[in-house]
């Protein structure tokens, strides 16, 4: 019997960092604000209480110093967390993500394995504008030797880290702070998730939607919105966006036979792009209609809300593009 | 000093501090959105570098830059219309609290990657310089910033071309919950400059009249050297970081201890002192800021929203034409 | 009448920057040994001697500073461009190309124009394995605000630098290192290069083969092979890849009704995804057959030559596929 | 010095030399390709250095790294087969001239993006520092990289975790073609390390017994307090940055004049003069490396090629499940 609790994405996100850090001697935590402020969106508050500072380390601000940091430490045989506050300081340490953490193993011939995890919180949604609003999933998943999580829902928010510290190889973890204080049930006796799936959030026959991160409530929103007008979606979490699992995506779509892709990022070079082209190499003549993408306006993040708001897709955008696609009125 | 003179600068420093009051106040009311960084007990440093300026210097400025922009002159109304997203806002509302621009004032933001300014500034005082101008730029930011690699490259850079950037590190004590001794392995952050033989000086930041000798100071020298300058100011904000900060990591008693060194205080003592000002030109200058900051908020509110069809506006240029 | 001229593709690239300095008082070269060292790549040779100092700036190594700082110059009314050796060292200065360059603009409501031109050696082809290899024109495509340049022939090599100085907006432009001794012909009397716009190389009505970079001359060596058997492809070389110039590929394949995208980068979330997802969308119902792509394996480059040349695309490859889509034995 | 050490660092030296001109003979018959960054010139450093640490202790380097790798123990086969590309080679042959690893050894690299492996070295030496081991991790790197960002972060670090890492700066007074003076807006590099609060000293990197006694002082000083030490060896590469390098930025005469600092004749004659060796004895050492050299050619020549079918082989580890 599945016993339900309910919990926020925060909750579920330090909850993942407790355990990782009980689990394993090697594990340990690093990052700016991580430890004395409690973490820059509390997720690890209290923290440095209960494990102290060799295990919770504040950092100064140098993102491609600690970050590379992390790196070395992996690879000395150590299991470090690095939390980048959010993604949008993450280009700072992007060389050291790709030229190192993605480059080291195969530049050894096999010698150095990199087991670091990189948390960074990511998205929009709370009006932070330009500078601290980005998506950039897609510039990581274009990386070979980077595997890249999106933890669009609660549970994998609980339970991804684990997997990911089991990784020999260096994984990102994207996790979404417009999310931060949502609740969500989820189940106490799942205590794993597979983190090399893709995941049906819902099965349906009309339609695939395919999405991640903050697409996921969308996308199971507007799901439900239309089973009560009778269009039966199938909702599809990539939730590994490098390696994508092409497997699931096509078997979805090959059933449905038609798709669309949502996602907050920008819309050009995206994961959207990925899966629309992979669908079209592989499954094209299973195909009853194009796939289309819902995606990120192509503008730096403004301000106001009402552009911030107008600058992704929002669930009547995803209602209203698959009535179309269905030709629903 | 001139009567005059002290009277505006205290009514600089007043007009950021209940500028800033009513920010929070608006915060609060859902208002203002976004984050907010409150630059409250700074004061003395912004108004006192600033006032060292010409309108021709440029500025660049951090996320915690309310006070430089007042202090430059970007109007109170102007300010929090941006904070309220507001069209009629500095930056067109697009930006908000964190990204304050005035191009008209040479104010260049509201920069919220922190230190990623630095190269920005050393950047424009090259340009000046090969237009043979005179001008200085002045980069502030925080003792935070100066761990990331952009410092370093930055003061280099400016040293090695001899361009006239007045580097203003303020050090509040903490980047976030982050303390001094946690940031950096040599607390005298003056002694960071010396590294790339810029000048470097360290003065109290809680004391206007401190700051602005220093400032003086830093601007001759640059003036006549042409070369970059390294102020170090120590001071404190006596707020959260933003408004989502619990403030875990210092205690109260460490703030009220600062409060006693709140720069308008020292300063308004300084003034009635040397007989510069009365209790009473003060109580008018407050009522005058009073209405001013009230002028802004109902400016703001009045203000107009852009159009959902403006959306992606300002990501070329209308005239970008290959 | 046209008058051809023989030139390698290193002088044309300098004869562009040269003719920049002669035109424009604002027109500066900054980068790393391009003054004294001549250009690593020879670039710039003798033009420190002849413009002098001021004009011909050696930086120390640091990316993220010296980007900055010509981004601060362009602001500041000069016309800077910025040589950022090989696009390898650009995660360097990543952040100020995009929270900067291609972000003030919008963040200041449209005050701070950002007129710097950012050129960058890329691509494979050199043996200089995996850390001296990357193709990284998908990380910047992906930046709203960016102008994105990829000169794949001789002629764009002399003339793109020209037109990108008349931007308003920050242009990144990609140049390749493994051509620059290749000689070829280009005409005397065309001056000026339309950069706004894709360019079809070569007319034909069996096939769009879309292509940039690299892949031109690959591309067109191989539709020459084609037509010696009766194959008539069109080959399309995108030049600009952000914005991208999507009513010239959607024309090309709307006549040919089939496309082959050929690009060096890795292949997730890449070019070659965009432009495949675009077809999608807009000419679904003109296709024939699935758009395929031919892209860079997903690997850090090797360095031994047998596997550096199996890491991307080759001529046989491009001829391979197309005779396979044509269904031709 | 015992007579025996003596000769080891002086066969030590001559292998790095003579192993270097092979391999440019080799580049030059196009055996070898990709870029090939000759350390001649500058072997008492490396040899210097890496004679103070233990087998247990970490090193990292640069794409000009032959040097360090061969005083670390790497066999003139497998980095001559790494610059053949083959199979055999210390990387699998997957890395080339710039990318010498060998883990077995602690030989970290090989790493091709300048000051890239400075933060790599700080997580190392934190690392061991957590799993209570005692061991230094060593870095080398140019001049040329104390400009970027990440020496400043990575000396910073260091200096605030109090971990063992040994800097060493060589500084061969040139970045590609770029002079020093162009790169650091101070000349005197141990002065960067002051600005971190670590101990920081020069020293003459032509002169072996110079190198050797501050890297021995500098180890010692490491193991006591187990903080970091920068150490500036002051150098000069007698060849061209790498095989693609016209000199244009430097008089030959300079270069003759260092080349009368050759470390290895000075090295030599301080041997025989402190009768450590004798010129029979230096001449059946060159006999020795003679025919290592040509073992190591033959060995790659024989080596194998990685099949096309192993491409995306090291992309992802095998045991990668998820
Ligand atoms: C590159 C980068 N990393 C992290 C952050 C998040 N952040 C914003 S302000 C701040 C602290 C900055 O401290 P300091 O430079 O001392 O300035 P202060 O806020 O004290 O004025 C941090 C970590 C950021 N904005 N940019
Ligand atoms: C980040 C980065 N920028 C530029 C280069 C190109 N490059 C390779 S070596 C070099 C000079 C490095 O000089 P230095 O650190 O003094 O080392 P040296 O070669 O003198 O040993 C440059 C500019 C690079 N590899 N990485
Ligand atoms: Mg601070
Ligand atoms: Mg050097």
């Amino acid at each position: 019997m599945k016993e339900i609790t309910k919990i926020t994405y925060r909750e579920a996100l330090k909850q993942g960092v407790r355990e990782a850090l009980q689990n394993d001697e090697r594990v340990f935590l690093m990052g700016e604000d991580v430890g004395r402020y409690g973490g820059a969106f509390a997720v690890s508050k209290g923290l440095l209480q209960e494990f102290g500072e060799d295990k919770i380390m504040d950092v100064p601000l140098s993102e491609s110093g600690f970050v590379g940091a992390g790196i070395g430490a992996a690879v000395a045989g150590m299991k470090p967390i690095v939390e980048v506050m959010t993604v949008n300081f993450g280009l700072l340490a992007m060389d050291q993500i790709v030229n190192n953490a993605a480059t080291l193993l195969h530049m050894s011939g096999g010698q150095m394995n990199v087991p670091v995890v990189i948390r960074m919180g990511c998205g929009i949604g709370r009006q932070l504008a330009a500078q601290h609003s980005h998506s950039w999933e897609p510039l990581f998943a274009h990386i070979p030797g980077l595997i890249v999580l999106s933890a669009g829902t609660h549970e994998d928010a609980r339970h991804m880290l684990a997997k990911a510290l089991k990784s020999p190889d260096p994984v990102i973890v994207f996790e979404y702070t417009s999310m931060l204080n949502i609740e969500k049930e989820i189940p106490v006796n799942i205590t794993r998730v597979d983190i090399s799936k893709a995941k049906v959030r819902k099965v349906g026959k009309d339609i695939s939607i395919i999405t991640y991160g903050i697409g996921v409530y969308k996308c199971m929103d507007a799901a439900n919105e239309l089973a009560s007008i009778g269009i039966d979606t199938e909702v599809v979490d990539l939730r590994i966006l490098r390696p994508l699992d092409e497997e699931t995506i096509l078997a979805s779509v090959s059933k449905t036979h038609k798709a669309l892709i949502v996602e907050d990022a920008w819309k050009s070079v995206s994961i959207s792009s990925e899966i629309s082209a992979r669908i079209m190499e592989k499954i094209f003549y299973e195909l009853d209609a194009p796939v289309l993408r819902l995606a990120g306006v192509e503008v730096p993040i403004p301000y106001p809300l009402h552009l911030e708001d107008a600058s992704v897709p929002q669930k009547n955008d995803i209602i209203n593009a698959v009535k179309k696609m269905l030709n629903h009125d | 000093m001139k009567a005059e003179e002290g009277q505006h600068l205290l009514y600089q420093m007043q007009l950021i501090r209940r500028f800033e009051e009513k920010s929070a106040e608006q915060y609060t009311k859902a208002k203002i959105r976004g984050f907010l960084h409150l630059y409250i007990g700074e004061e003395a440093v912004a108004v006192g570098v600033i006032q060292a300026l010409t309108d021709e210097d440029s500025i660049l400025s951090t996320y915690r830059e309310h006070g430089h922009a007042l202090a430059r002159g970007l109007s109170a109304e102007s300010v929090m219309a941006e904070m309220y997203g507001k069209k009629e806002g500095c930056s067109m509302g697009r930006g908000g609290s964190m990204h304050l621009f005035d191009a008209s004032k040479r104010f260049y933001g509201g920069n919220a990657i922190v230190s990623g300014h630095l190269p920005l500034a050393v950047g424009m005082a090259l340009a000046l310089k090969k237009q043979n101008k005179k001008n200085i730029t002045c980069c502030f930011f925080g003792e935070g910033a100066a761990a990331e690699g952009e410092f370093h490259e930055s003061m280099n850079l400016a040293a090695l071309w001899n361009v006239p950037v007045l580097f203003v590190c303020e050090n509040n004590l903490y980047a976030m919950g982050t303390a001094l001794k946690y940031t950096h392995s040599i607390l005298e952050l003056e002694k960071k400059g010396m590294a790339y033989g810029i000048d470097s000086v360290a003065v109290d930041g809680m004391n206007l009249m401190a700051v602005i000798n220093a400032a003086n100071k830093a601007v001759t020298k640059i003036k006549k050297t042409g070369k970059p300058y390294f102020l170090v100011c120590n001071t404190y904000r006596f707020r959260a970081h933003s408004m989502f900060d619990a403030e875990l990591y210092r205690d109260k008693s460490e703030v009220e201890e600062w409060k006693k060194r709140d720069p308008i205080a020292i300063f308004k003592k300084y003034l009635l002192q040397e007989k510069l000002t009365t209790e009473q030109e003060i109580a008018i200058i407050e009522a005058r800021i009073e209405s001013e900051v009230q002028r802004a908020v109902d400016f703001a509110e009045s203000g107009t929203l852009e159009s959902i069809e403006d959306l992606t506006k300002f990501v070329y240029s209308k005239k970008t034409e290959l």
